[in-house]
């Protein structure tokens, strides 16, 4: 396996034991839970595609394609009866499914319908809901840092028990909102764990273009924070190491930075190609390092039998089904929606003069060329 | 009650705000026990202590990401900027975070952004800036810019109670030169409403900041010299801009000059005059005209700087043009 | 000569620029190997190396001082924002930074700044913003938008050889809608001058990049349904404008309407009307309007993106509004 | 004292063999020379405090006092002849008269004269000089970084034999710029040495409030970079890790980030009263660490005499006075001169319509109360 044993080569800055695949406390119950919402991510996005063929999608397509464990993993280390929030970015879909978020919102979301949660404002998996606990994302990378800075300094401020948690990739440590972000952070000791993702790639360049540090882990110590290093692609190491970037941030321990090693299958979006890539590379992960399977594998060891997996994986199906009907039977937005709400007061925006009485700029939508073309 | 001055001013809707709601907080660069740079917040810490007003590390895109994050959670948090100029490296984070907040996801971002702006005090080029323009252009902003102490006051209280993001901008050559006496009680002046600084029939000065008192002393001097009635409207609001004050002067005296600090090409003023050609075309016996920083990056040196920012004199100039067209 | 693309067209100009000058380098986020997300500088890298056409980190602040920096020494960066919205992260290093260099320090600074421009596309709030308004306000920069494939490299060639910094927007709604044989030769457009794109008599629309191409819709059916004769004006540059071609066409038909697919509140045309306010007021026939996106961030889903964006149904209602005033 | 044995801690991070104050291949007259700089920065900083207080300065008045060492030791490192080039900040007055800068033009700057080296258009010792191979700052911290790693780039894309050298302060290091920059840096390789002066303070924020690090030299391993500390005081040692640092870049061995330690004896600027400065700690400084009694001693002990140092002093003396007197006597700008150079092409923007043929805006120039109390 290319770089998934990573997190055995335990640097130096590194605190914590690394990848602890086989202590956890969690129950049997939970641990087909983890399974279920991995499933529920793979299957979604399947779903998705096939949608995005039928080009009922509008715009590009995400997918988090072997990426899965890393993102149900961590986000199930917070404690939702305590109000812990999380900010999840393009490739988190699973993480937002534990946090709360529903197949239906999702394909509503993707097909720009009216009754999606951003009302058709905005694209794919970028909403919010600050009852359930996750916050929408926009698309300039390394901003939401610095936001779930300022979530979690509230936290403290209001003497609240609850965490917070945000995810960047690989390419985002770029930023220099992602420095600003985590360094306020650790100043001010806020309960945030900040876990980069690490897959390989921001797009089509690879981690060595990025940054020239051995690992990305080796930045918590510049900030004075604690720093661990895991298995993205093992779902129970993901799990243990966030849990404990967790339980240190509720215990006044301040900010972790988390590395989870991962890799990512599928191309940036549904249109990329993914020519870069070397030869076998994702063969190679698909093979030897699917989540999935690897967690399927330990269950099965663990006693869980094949039809207790099949029976959740048939569970997943018909939910989405039944998702995927709720939302092709959706309305797409009303046109002068698009000025509601966007102070607080006045609560609409006056239609311009050309517009007075109009109810909808064209009666046709195209469909431009380059749907589908462009990116998050 | 004893008059303040604009400074004073400000820091007294601070300590107000804080004491009215637990939420409110101040954040940003040395404003704690140092008081920030032009020491608007002392005393602030002492009162309220390290957890209320914080001091950061130098990162304007952390201060401003990080007040969105805690507003969201119903916080009301206060970001000063040590100079506005430093703004710009927020800027994303205004523009595409906060400003889009409530509409692309709902999330409410009560907070205000303020700072030292304006030149006239030989702080070169970034040390002088006015950015209002820049943010103009960003729906879902709200912007405001006091040139008197109780509008200073009164709109950032006002500011600090919004339900979204206010950029409060104050004017550093006002700080400490002009003073009011307070109007009593619990003092709000509404964001989007301008001011009428002062009457007149014949030409309309519309202006905000540092230029309503130099339009205000061209004013007088034209009266005195040329018995000219001048009208000088204060915006005080830039976004959302009064249309109805600014339609209603041009109505009244069929003439109008514009006049800011800032560079010319790009500026406030152009949005103006849009509005008025739209809204009231027909009573406009002259051309707009526009009196402006020259389009320069500010110079310090006193002749260069005096040279690019508008002058009374200026104003002179243009308000004679107008009265004879 | 065969016909190509717009977005060949920037292609084929970075392809000459690269081989005419060695000093002439690309970065930015996946222009190498991939080819940039539109493949704008597919075959660059092949052709010219890794040195000369840089993968660089997300990191647009860095890519533009960077660049800067490389400039000052006599290189002539091409930077590639992966999607002009991106730019606002960059907004500090090219408005403090990029922008005084020359004037404040003698720093040559010839640098072009160039990407995915626009709306028109379902990309959202954050992959179809126009941001030329948030520069125009930012004496020593340049700013470009061409609305035709032959002004998309003529722009682009003048840009990469200009000795100050220009930004240059590129339409993504025009990339590979509309195709052009290109001049012959060493094909250059000039920075600064303005477009007659039809010619007319009744009524004049002040636009530049997509809008151009609404214009022409309109001007084209207006003259079918009502006899109009339409002249458009395709800016091409916004900075510095061309005052002279919007004296010259206001002169010609005194009546004017500005049309851009930006925001309306300090969009463009808000300066646009100043300058024909002050330079030929007495030209005017008619109210200047303006027909613009609402003032809201960009929604994605079709019914609302169509809704907010200028439409040539708008453009056609407001041609004939001028007409019968 | 306080903080000046950091050196010695020797983090693991920290590559090379810390502080070698003693060991140094410097010739006799090369240390003269150090010495020359370090009086000429204090020297001439004194004379622009009686400058300010007689009014003729324009705008605030920074110092480096008891910074001295660590600017002329750092810039003593690159080579002139090689066309090395420096950016420096507010507080290296003293590495910019190493690389030529002139006191005249200083006291020029800060006077706001005509035939300044800016022409009156920026402030205090923000101006540079291709030729003599430092580049004008701009006040916006961080911002340097990157265009310091784009002067490299070029050095390294015509395989030219330059390095080039970057200064932020500990507060800078909290910037997106200066993390952008750095890291594009790295990944390039370029030949640059970044040098981050920790005097301790950022205006009134102490360091702890800046960053959770236990010290920052603990950020190069973030970046891959090496990374070395040295006390900043001692002008040989300083000298010496630039020197080293100055060496690998020259060598293809990419970017160093060197961490001194120094204090800020003054406050921000001149109006700042340090009121926020524990008891006894500038004095501590003052008198158990100046850099220049320090380095008195040392050649003092390497058998240069006192009065072959007094000899330097007064020639720095009757530098400074002539440098004052050409300064004094110079033209303040024309006020005109305001709208040329913005743009190569055209050379001059054209005057408003309301000053066509006016030759200066205002008489007489008020001085505004709140000069002196802003500052950079
Ligand atoms: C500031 C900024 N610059 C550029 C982009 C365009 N962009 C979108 S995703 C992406 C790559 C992100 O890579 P990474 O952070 O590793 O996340 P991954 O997609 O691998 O999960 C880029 C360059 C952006 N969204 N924001
Ligand atoms: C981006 C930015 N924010 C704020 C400031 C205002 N400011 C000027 S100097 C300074 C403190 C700098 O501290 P440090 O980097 O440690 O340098 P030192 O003055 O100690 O040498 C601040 C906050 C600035 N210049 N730039
Ligand atoms: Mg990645
Ligand atoms: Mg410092």
């Amino acid at each position: 396996m290319a770089r998934s044993g990573a997190a055995a080569s335990s640097p130096a800055s590194v605190t914590g034991d690394g990848a602890r695949s086989d202590a956890t406390s969690l129950t049997r119950e939970q641990k087909l839970e983890l399974y279920y919402f991995m499933r529920l991510t793979r299957s979604l996005e399947e779903r998705l595609v096939n949608l995005y063929r039928q080009t009922k999608v509008v715009g590009g397509l995400f997918r988090s394609l072997g990426q899965e464990a890393d993102a149900v993993g961590s986000a199930y280390a917070l404690d939702r009866s305590k109000g812990d929030m999380l900010s999840p970015l393009i490739r988190n879909l699973g993480s937002m499914l534990v946090q709360g978020a529903k197949p239906n919102e999702i394909i509503k979301q993707y097909m720009a319908k009216g009754d999606s949660p951003t009302r058709g404002r905005e694209l794919n998996i970028h909403y919010g809901d600050l009852e359930r606990g996750f916050i929408g994302q926009i698309s300039h990378l390394g901003d939401m840092v610095p936001v779930m800075a300022g979530v979690t300094l509230s936290f403290k401020m209001r003497r609240q028990n609850r965490v917070g948690l945000v995810y960047v990739g690989d390419g985002a440590t770029s930023t220099g909102a992602f420095h600003e972000g985590i360094n306020f952070a650790a100043v001010q000791r806020c309960p945030l764990v900040v876990i980069v993702e690490n897959n390989g790639y921001a797009y089509s360049t690879p981690l060595r273009k990025q940054t020239a540090a051995k690992q990305l882990v080796d930045k918590a110590i510049g900030y004075g924070i604690a720093g661990e290093q895991a298995d993205g692609n093992d779902v129970i190491a993901t799990y243990e190491v966030t849990k404990r970037a967790v339980d240190r941030a509720r215990s006044g321990g301040g900010v972790t930075l988390i590395e989870l090693i991962t890799y990512r299958r599928k191309g940036h979006a549904e249109h990329d190609n993914q020519s870069y890539v070397p030869a076998g590379e994702i063969d190679r992960w698909a093979k030897e390092n699917d989540p999935i399977d690897r967690y399927a594998a330990r269950l099965n060891d663990e006693g869980v039998g094949a039809p207790e997996l099949a029976a959740i994986d048939a569970r997943v199906q018909s939910e989405i089904d039944e998702a995927t009907d709720e939302a092709e039977a959706s309305p797409m937005p009303d046109p002068t929606d698009a000025l509601v709400g966007l102070y607080a007061d006045p609560p609409a925006v006056a239609p311009l003069w050309f517009r007075q009485g109009i109810k909808s700029a064209v009666e046709v939508h195209e469909r431009p060329a380059s749907w589908g073309t462009h990116d998050v | 009650m004893s008059e303040i001055t604009y400074l004073e001013a400000i820091r007294e809707a601070l300590f107000e705000e804080m004491e009215r709601d637990a939420n409110v907080f101040c954040l940003g660069e040395d404003i704690g026990a140092y008081g920030g740079a032009f020491k608007v917040t002392e005393g602030l810490m002492a009162k309220y202590g390290e957890e209320r007003v914080i001091d950061t590390p130098i990162s304007e895109a952390a201060i401003i990401g990080a007040a969105a994050g805690a507003a969201h959670m119903g916080m009301r948090p206060v970001c000063e900027m040590q100079f506005i100029d430093f703004i710009s490296t927020g800027y994303d984070m205004l523009t595409n975070y906060v400003a889009t907040a409530r509409y692309r996801a709902m999330l409410p971002c009560p907070m205000v952004v303020r700072g030292p702006s304006g030149g006239y005090v030989r702080g070169g080029p970034f040390h002088s800036q006015n950015p209002e323009a820049a943010f103009l252009h960003t729906p879902g902003l709200k912007i405001v810019y006091p040139a008197t102490a109780s509008d200073a006051k009164g709109l950032l209280k006002s500011a600090i109670r919004d339900d979204d993001c206010v950029l409060y901008f104050e004017h550093k050559y006002l700080y400490r030169r002009i003073k009011e006496e307070m109007p009593s009680g619990d003092h709000l002046t509404p964001i989007g409403k301008a001011r009428i600084a002062r009457e007149g029939r014949d030409v309309s000065i519309i202006t905000y900041a540092s230029t309503v008192w130099k339009a205000l002393e061209a004013a007088e001097q034209v009266e005195k010299e040329d018995g000219l009635s001048v009208e000088v409207v204060d915006l005080r609001t830039l976004l959302p801009m009064d249309d109805d004050a600014i339609t209603a002067t041009v109505k009244k005296t069929n003439r109008v000059l514009i006049v800011h600090e800032d560079t010319r090409t790009g500026g406030v003023a152009g949005e103006i005059t849009a509005r008025i050609t739209e809204n009231a075309f027909e009573w406009l016996d002259a051309p707009i005209l526009r009196v402006t920083a020259a389009d320069v990056p500010l110079p310090y040196s006193p002749p260069l700087e005096d040279y690019v920012l508008p002058q009374t004199s200026d104003i002179v100039l243009a308000l004679r043009k107008l009265a004879a067209y």
